[in-house]
């Protein structure tokens, strides 16, 4: 496989020049060109997608992952169903890899500082100059990266080693804390394996294990499993613990919003709790001693009897206790790993809910302390060059930390980046580098797990980019290291033909074996487990008391942003218009704030306010979020960029730029937990880009919920949304309706008509289950790269204009920061409901809303002539109009578009399909195979993401398709159904809580 | 209304300032047999289509085939198109005639007003915009006006009618045209 | 009076007529119907058809091969040109077939004029037309036969003709199964 | 025949004109060189019409986005002007086809200048549905016509009920002002001067007319079938124009009175605008002979019916809203009254149902200015129901989550006042160029020239 030969072959790819193209016009004046293959690659059929394995980088997670290419073209990303971690979902960021890879912003050429800017070199230029500069700095050189593959890895400790130097491995959200306290705990250098599902009972102390920390996508499914009522009517509880409530939080039973920095004590009060009850503590007996219910309850300002009662469930229940997360890591972070460890050592769970039998060998991600100590020897002029790969440290430090004037003392600084970031600003070369997409590599996100990750299209031509392992090994063998290989992927083959032998050559040969990998995306190999070990005495004196903080105001929370993660994501469009999950705002930053703080202070929703810490300030207008306590605000991580790109640039603050940059005591990781700040009105106001009109559903039956003994005892047919029909001698009847949504309801009474054929074509329909949602909205990006769904911007969406086909809506209905107690917020994926009786198809002048005989709601883009009359009489208002020409996007954004799927001109009115794209592939594909289209054949996007398993979609008339027997729960619900005789099709399974709930008559 | 013998006729038309006396001279005139008469207002004045002896307009007619064609084109066009290609919006039928009733009512009132229209300036004979005819301008101000058309050997006994009622202005016309 | 029911009468003739009109225009195609004329060809030479279709008998699908199992029909590699053509030296155009290899020999793919091409917004499965039984000379022409140099023929691309042809072998009237 | 003691016809509504021929002059010479004003106010219109073309070439160039629209609230400024000018619209073809039907004796001076307002404020309310289009370029879609795709409008979508409701409107009203202007033109021409250009014009728009006894007699039959099928037609354009609300789902819609509710506020809204048009006419030409006061006497009153009419209609939504028990129906007038948009229904509720109530007083209705100034704000008031109506309703719909504000943007803003510069421009052209006062239909009310009585004694 000769890289250059096929590179070009693959760039003469059939069809490209359409790929921007939408509803412009028919007629052109202009000779369109048909460029052949000169050499058709052997699984490529123009029209058919190919699909290669991949693994996703966007975070450390690893998830396995499908991408999809049509002629060449990378256009989606899916989870590979076969990977233990993905298990076929997917999260949002990982859909926006992509956008990763059509960026255009991504460099388009090597450069080199010139002045103050730079001027672009030659690649030959550039390797020599590397080369020379930092070949001859000899040890006095250092290699920043992120965490990356093993193989990669591994010849980046090559070149520091050969050279004397030093290599950095830093993530802004570090593990360290967690994988030192697993050490102290139970002499294990590892990351534990969580097992949610085997859990009853799960108590996250600010753990946001459904958005960024260790493994969303994967804590996701278990987490479902665990905590989602079963057929037998079971449910997990759900508790968290933590000062604000994050959108794992929102997805909890119960909300305890301790102080900041007390989750230590109050883990330790739980553990105490149960030694007290007779459980065994091991050599922390006496430790724990200290920690009683009602010290930690003063600590953490909460009453005592509800650590007692909670440790009282936590031993009795199969349990499993997470955390504290990255936004909990002050200066105790360790401690706080240790005692949420110690607690679940102590209820029993090591071995069951919680493994560390297996020794992890990846080296740990280095922490904050180690990455301060190359800025210290750059700042004392020690370092000759500088290498940044996959780190951003003049982004991610706080300013305190004074990176960039240490980093000018610097001979020689190098960025190699696929775009122009704040650190490779300040460098003097910057090498352009492949996406992950485009690249060789692999990936081991856990023991006995590895994937393959293969170049799933030819580079994207708009950008003369190398294989990141290729720029190493041309300076590896520029350093003078012997490497065997000529470019990274024969020295990844060369690594994995070892490691093939090494494990006795599973699989056959090697080539075989490497077919199979590729293929399949997973190497699985036996790991050695060692037994579950017992507690053991830390070797260290660790201080668990809430750490002192900086300053006098409020407590500053600073968290990881589940969109953009640690600013990573900040120049993708679909992730900056992602509206956040909890605070529903998009593109800028915000301040959480108790509306109650707020009111006192005399402040508004969008009020600019500047948040002063001792080390900085920033301005950010107020959001009001009942999820956070009284005396804390909260600010995102991941915005504020100022040289990331075009998307990137001048969005929201970077909360950073607050913090001290102090380290915390044990392992050296960015202390979070720092600061307090104070709150100044700045006496202007800002209209937040939301999509959010009232978190108040008002007590309309739009997302209703059970109580699980309501469940139990079983919900009335009374409940359960009847028809009423008019009696011939007055009066009305419920119409029978067994079941909702039943496949024998179809058509239901009252819409006989508007059924062109009811024996044969099939009623596609959905089914979602609400107690499965956690609202992480991978849905709504899935979405968007499927249905080349296009992104607004800013100031249009403040205007509330977003194309979004799939709103997750969000109600609160139980949020209370001031004690512990029931936390209730219902998340709502708001789709086009493909009504029988649909307001809106009558209304539109030209037909291009109607109703399909296979049951879809159709929208005609090219027919629609733009009244909008279909969107204002829609209930559910899901319907989105192109109120201009969005879908004009940069090169090679346009790249991504799927092109089964019509790009959409402005003043067009677009809404959910159904993913009828994927509806008419898979019917053409079975009728040309000559056989019957399976019930639960197709598959939409949106259900393809969900790591909860939540939505089901399917044809509803055969009773034997899954949506037809989830829809048969009696927890489904129809929105607005009866009040409006709109006959969805999309089935709603209600949201079961522990707490009592008002019933809303549906 | 025609009693003529004869193609020759010559024609007077006399202008009156007085509605009593143009109505007064019709009726003389009629009672004498000079049925060839046309009369000039500056209004629609009944008391001078009564002495011209008016009863219906067949106008109404006009209004009536247009209306009725309008509505049954309203509907034939309406039930036409939807079944032309069957698409079902919002549960309707797809032949959903109360909805049609209201495109139907449209083209009734459509049809039967331009129906009207042709049918009024059918019977009104204009347009016509021949210039040469005898008139007078002041007939659109304020005054009245009788065109009498006889044959020559009878014009003496006509203008003597004419005059009798105090004319402002007789003026003669030779060859006679109707005023249609 | 009976002229004047005549001319209403016709009034009603003349929206029935409109309306025979407006089905015969539904069954016809009109005027925006109409093959476009392309702009002048632009090919380095003209690929013949007639030497490979009716001389030598190759089928349709040996280099349009994805016409059976894709929406696209694809258009043939160079290389499966010089799969023969490596070996076959055409007497009849020597010149053009040389030309060929020059482009192979540089590995520059021929740019050729698009000749078929259906608007952004319709899905035209060939796979389901092929399966279905539809020749390709249906919608191409006669092509190898009639047709040497690919032309435009017979149709316009344009919904109404897609139609005819849907509505003829009682295939999917949905809209849905085109645009999406 | 009349007696010296009989009160002559016509005297009670026009006691200061004299003679026919009196009319003719006063009225025909406002057709003469137009002053200043006019050319002032022409200019006003046209700059009005370069705005309108430019904010709506703006729009068509940037997308209907350049306007202040969004998701939940798809329509707002344009389509509130387009009902605004739409209900304008209805007083001209009420006073002329309505009181015609019912004899109304204070009709012939003013119906002419409301017919013309009727008419062009149809043309101005017809630019919106083209206005708010996303793509207006396909606007012909729109209409049946037979096409290659063999694709029909939907006949069961109340736009198209618009579309058929709207041309139709213009067409028949334009007619009845032609055909009703006819003899008045030819009045014109023969007081023209022969072989100039007005007197050309007018030889060609009147087709000839010579008030001969058969034209009148088919004039007067055809008048009055046209009215009758005129008065229908009226009600069901407002109609029409309701349901494109009423036979939506939308909270604030869906009602069912909104058919004679719209119409009665189009009658109010007409009214209103045919008194503040007629006021400044009245005084820049010295038509107090032939519109009185009683003339704005009559005007008021109706303008007071139909406003409590309205009023008791706007009373009523906030009681069927609360008696209903909806949710969403409550909540959508609760947030009317108090919501987001509360400055906009109390402009509405005090413009239409307040300051109506002084026209309870005979001294206010017997007061040009007064009447001036309170059908001002009528005016304005009857846009903000609209604003209102389509707004608030919007807004606030089933689904909380979605409820979002609209503010109208500065192409809205251009385009709205840019219409009024379309409306006056036709309107002024109309009062130089064609008799703005019925001729013929004053004289009809007038005492008829009867002679002398010592002729008829010496007779």
């Amino acid at each position: 496989m000769s890289d250059g030969m096929k590179r070009r072959d693959f760039l003469k790819v059939l069809g490209v020049s359409g790929a921007g193209a939408g509803l412009v016009g028919c007629s052109t004046d202009q000779v369109e060109k048909l460029m052949p293959y000169v050499v058709p690659p052997e699984d490529i059929t123009p029209g058919v997608a190919t699909w290669y394995s991949s693994v996703c980088g966007e975070c450390s997670a690893g998830c396995g992952t499908w991408v999809k290419t049509r002629e060449g073209r990378a256009i989606k990303v899916e989870g590979n169903p076969n990977h233990p971690v993905s298990g076929g979902a997917l999260c949002a960021r990982g859909h926006a890899s992509l956008q990763g890879l059509y960026n255009p912003d991504r460099l388009s050429q090597p450069m080199r500082r010139s002045g103050n800017g730079f001027e672009a070199i030659s690649w030959e230029e550039a390797e020599s100059l590397l080369a020379e500069r930092v070949g001859g700095a000899g040890n006095r050189m250092a290699l920043v990266t992120g965490k990356e593959g093993p193989t990669l890895s591994g010849l980046l400790d090559g070149i520091v080693e050969t050279a004397g130097a030093r290599r950095v491995e830093y993530e802004p959200l570090s593990e360290a804390p967690l994988r030192e306290a697993a050490r102290l705990a139970f002499g294990r250098d590892v990351i534990p394996t969580y097992r949610l599902d085997e859990a009853d009972l799960i108590v996250s102390f600010g753990a946001d294990f459904l958005e960024t920390w260790l493994s969303p996508v994967e804590y996701g499914r278990s987490f479902t499993h665990a905590h989602a009522v079963d057929a037998d009517d079971n449910k997990g509880r759900f508790v968290f613990l933590s000062p604000r409530l994050s959108l794992t939080g929102q997805n909890a039973d119960e909300w305890v919003p301790l102080q900041p920095g007390s989750e230590a004590v109050v883990a330790l009060a739980m553990a105490n709790v149960l030694v007290r009850g007779g459980a065994d503590a091991g050599p922390y007996a006496d430790l724990l001693q200290a920690y009683t219910p009602e010290s930690a309850a003063q600590e953490a300002g909460i009453p005592a009897s509800t650590i007692e009662e909670l440790a009282v469930a936590f031993g009795e229940a199969d349990s499993l206790a997470l955390g504290p997360g990255v936004a909990a890591q002050g200066a105790n972070a360790t401690a706080a790993n240790l005692a949420v460890l110690v607690l679940n050592a102590v209820a029993g769970n090591v071995g069951s809910t919680l493994q560390v039998g297996v020794e992890n060998r990846a080296a740990p991600a280095a922490s904050h302390r180690d990455l301060m100590e190359v800025v210290d020897a750059m700042d004392r002029g020690g370092l000759e060059a500088v290498i940044f790969y996959g780190a951003n440290p003049a982004y991610a430090l706080p300013p305190g930390a004074g990176f960039a004037d240490a980093l000018g003392s610097v001979g020689f600084k190098v960025a190699v980046t696929q775009q122009m970031d704040e650190t490779a600003a300040l460098c003097d070369l910057v090498l352009p580098v492949r996406h992950s997409l485009e690249d060789w590599g692999d990936a081991n996100p856990r023991p006995g797990l590895w994937s393959i990750r293969q170049p799933t299209m030819v580079p994207v031509p708009h950008f003369d980019s190398r294989p990141v392992g290729d720029v190493f090994l041309t300076l590896a063998r520029g350093l003078g290291q012997d490497v065997d290989s000529g470019s990274f992927h024969e020295y990844l083959q060369a690594r994995w033909e070892e490691r093939h032998a090494a494990l006795g050559s599973p699989g056959g040969t090697f080539d075989e074996f490497w077919r199979e990998a590729l293929r399949t995306g997973v190497v699985t190999v036996d790991e050695e487990t060692q037994a579950e070990p017992s507690l053991q005495a830390p070797d260290r004196a660790l201080t668990f008391d809430r750490p002192s903080l900086e300053g006098d105001g409020m407590t500053l929370v600073v968290y990881p942003s589940s969109r953009l993660g640690d600013g990573r994501g900040a120049n993708k469009p679909w992730l900056q218009e992602l509206p956040d999950p909890v605070t529903k705002l998009a593109w800028h930053s915000w301040v959480e704030m108790n509306p109650e703080t707020v009111e006192e202070m005399g402040l508004r929703r969008g009020d600019m306010v500047r948040v002063r810490s001792p080390h900085g300030e920033v301005e950010v207008p107020v959001s009001p979020y009942p999820g956070v306590r009284r005396d804390t605000v909260a600010i995102s991580m991941g915005a504020g960029h100022e040289n990331y790109g075009r998307y990137a640039d001048g969005k929201g603050v970077n909360p950073m730029s607050l913090l001290p940059g102090t380290a915390e005591d044990v392992v050296g990781s960015l202390n979070h937990l720092a600061v307090r700040v104070q709150i100044e009105p700045t006496g202007q106001w800002r209209r937040l880009a939301t999509i959010e009109g009232s978190s108040d559903q008002y007590d309309r039956p739009i997302a209703p919920a059970v109580q699980i003994e309501d469940l139990r005892a079983g919900i009335q047919d009374a409940e359960r949304y009847p028809l009423y029909e008019l009696q011939g001698g007055g009066g009305f009847l419920p119409v029978p309706v067994p079941g909702g949504g039943a496949p024998e309801d179809y058509p239901l009474a009252g819409a006989q008509y508007g059924n062109y054929d009811p024996e044969e074509n099939p009623r596609w329909a959905m089914a979602i289950d609400l107690d499965k949602c956690t609202g992480c909205s991978a849905c709504v990006v899935a979405c968007q790269s499927e249905n080349n769904v296009a992104s607004v911007g800013e100031d249009q969406l403040m205007m509330g204009r977003d194309l979004h086909w799939i709103r997750m809506d969000r109600y609160f209905e139980e949020v209370d920061a001031t004690q512990p107690g029931p936390v209730d917020v219902r998340f709502l994926p708001m789709i086009c409901q493909h009504c029988g009786n649909a307001p809106c198809e009558p209304v539109c002048p030209v037909y291009a809303a109607y109703h399909t005989p296979d049951g879809l709601n159709g929208q005609i883009y090219n027919r629609c002539v733009g009244t909008r009359y279909c969107a204002n009489n829609c209930p559910y208002k899901i319907r989105v109009f192109n109120w201009h020409r969005f879908s004009d996007v940069p090169e090679p954004l346009n790249w991504q578009y799927n092109p089964d799927v019509t790009v959409r001109d402005e003043g067009v009115m677009e809404k959910c399909s159904f993913c009828v794209q994927r509806i008419r592939e898979r019917q053409n594909r079975a009728t040309v195979e000559g056989r019957i289209l399976g019930a639960d054949e197709v598959v939409p996007a949106c259900q393809q993401s969900c790591p909860a398993e939540a939505i089901v979609f399917g044809n509803i008339r055969d009773p034997e398709s899954r949506v037809a027997q989830v829809s048969q729960d009696q927890r489904t619900y129809r929105i607005y159904d009866i009040l409006i005789n709109t006959q969805p099709a999309v089935n709603y399974l209600r949201k079961v809580t522990f707490h009592p709930v008002t019933s809303i008559e549906v | 209304m025609s009693a003529a013998t004869g193609t020759a006729r010559e024609g007077l038309l006399a202008s009156y300032e007085y509605l009593d006396s143009t109505v007064d001279t019709i009726t003389e005139l009629r009672e004498k047999g000079f049925e060839e008469i046309t009369a000039f207002a500056p209004f629609p004045e009944h008391h001078i289509e009564h002495a011209l002896g008016y009863h219906h307009s067949p106008v109404r007619l006009f209004t009536l085939v247009g209306g009725l064609t309008g509505a049954a084109a309203g509907f034939a066009f309406t039930v036409f198109t939807s079944m032309d290609w069957p698409l079902v919006t919002g549960g309707k039928p797809i032949v959903a005639i109360p909805a049609y009733v209201i495109p139907a009512f449209e083209m009734t009132i459509l049809f039967g007003a331009l129906a009207t229209v042709i049918g009024v300036l059918y019977n009104m004979r204009i347009p016509d915009l021949k210039g040469d005819v005898v008139y007078d301008p002041d007939f659109s101000s304020g005054k009245f006006g009788i065109y009498v058309t006889a044959p020559p050997e009878q014009m003496g006994t006509v203008r003597s009618i004419l005059e009798t009622h105090e004319p402002t202005q007789i003026q003669t016309d030779p060859k006679g045209r109707s005023h249609g | 009076m009976k002229k004047q029911l005549l001319i209403a009468l016709a009034a009603f003739a003349a929206v029935l007529g409109s309306l025979a009109f407006v089905q015969a225009q539904s069954n016809g195609g009109s005027a925006d119907a109409q093959a476009q004329t392309g702009p002048p060809h632009v090919n380095p030479f003209e690929f013949p058809h007639e030497p490979h279709v009716a001389v030598n008998n190759i089928d349709c699908m040996y280099c349009h091969f994805s016409a059976e199992r894709s929406k696209s029909a694809g258009h043939p590699s160079m290389a499966s040109c010089m799969g023969c053509h490596a070996y076959v030296q055409g007497d009849a155009q020597a010149a053009d077939i040389n030309q060929l290899r020059e482009f192979w020999d540089a590995r520059e793919p021929i740019a050729w004029e698009r000749i078929y091409r259906v608007a952004d917004h319709v899905y035209f499965p060939h796979m389901r037309h092929v399966a279905a039984g539809v020749e390709c000379a249906d919608c191409h022409g006669d092509v190898g036969y009639e047709i040497n140099v690919v032309e435009r023929v017979q149709q316009p691309l344009t919904m109404g003709w897609c139609l005819n042809c849907h509505i003829e072998q009682g295939a999917s009237l949905d809209c849905t199964v085109c645009h999406y | 025949m009349a007696t010296a003691t009989e009160k002559p016809r016509g005297a009670q509504t026009h006691p200061d004109i004299r003679s026919y021929g009196e009319v003719n002059e006063d009225i025909l010479q406002m057709l003469s060189r137009p002053g200043k004003w006019w050319w002032v106010l022409l200019g006003m219109s046209i700059a009005g019409i370069g705005l309108l073309a430019f904010s709506w070439g703006n729009q068509i160039i940037n997308g209907i986005g350049v306007s202040g629209l969004n998701t939940p609230v798809g329509w707002g400024a344009y389509i509130t002007t387009f009902v605004f000018w739409v209900g304008i619209a209805h007083s001209g073809t009420l006073i002329s086809a309505v009181l015609f039907l019912f004899r109304a004796r204070w009709r012939q001076s003013i119906y002419r200048a409301a017919e013309a307002m009727t008419v062009f404020a149809v043309m101005t309310a017809g630019l919106y549905p083209l206005i708010h289009l996303g793509r207006v370029w396909h606007a012909y879609w729109l209409f049946p016509y037979p096409n290659q795709r063999l694709l029909w409008p939907n006949f069961a979508s109340p736009l198209v009920w618009d579309v058929f409701a709207v041309t139709t409107y213009f067409t028949v009203s334009s007619l009845f002002f032609l055909l009703g202007l006819i003899p008045d033109i030819a009045a014109a021409r023969d007081q023209s001067k022969v072989g100039t250009l007005r007197h050309r014009l007018y030889k060609a728009i009147s087709f000839g007319w010579r008030g001969t006894d058969r034209q009148w007699h088919h004039f007067g039959k055809a008048y009055l079938y046209l009215a009758a099928l005129a008065t229908p037609l009226v009600l069901s354009v407002h109609s029409v124009v309701s349901w494109d609300f009423a036979m939506s789902i939308v909270p604030g819609w869906t009602t069912t009175i909104f058919a004679p509710y719209f119409v009665a506020g189009a009658i109010f809204s007409g009214i209103a605008m045919v008194i503040t048009i007629l006021v400044p006419i009245r005084k820049i030409f010295g038509l107090e002979k032939y519109l009185t006061t009683k003339h704005f006497d009559a005007m008021a009153k109706l303008c007071l019916v139909t406003g409590l009419v309205v009023f008791y209609a706007y009373l009523t939504e906030f009681f069927m809203a609360w008696y209903s028990g909806k949710p969403s129906e409550r909540a959508v007038f609760w947030n009317r009254a108090f919501g987001s948009y509360w400055w906009a229904t109390w402009i509405m509720l005090t413009c239409n149902g307040i300051i109506p109530i002084m026209l309870w007083f005979k001294r206010v209705r017997y007061s040009i200015p007064a009447l001036f100034v309170i059908t001002l704000f009528i005016n304005i008031g009857m846009w903000f129901e609209r604003y209102v109506i389509i707004v608030t309703s919007l807004s606030h719909e089933y689904i909380p989550f979605a409820w979002n504000v609209y503010r109208p943007s500065l192409t809205e803003m251009g385009i709205v006042i840019g219409t009024f510069g379309w409306f006056f421009f036709w309107m002024l052209l109309f009062i130089r160029l064609l008799p703005p006062v019925a001729l013929a239909e004053i004289k009809e009310v007038l005492p008829p020239p009867m002679r002398p009585k010592k002729k008829e004694v010496a007779r």
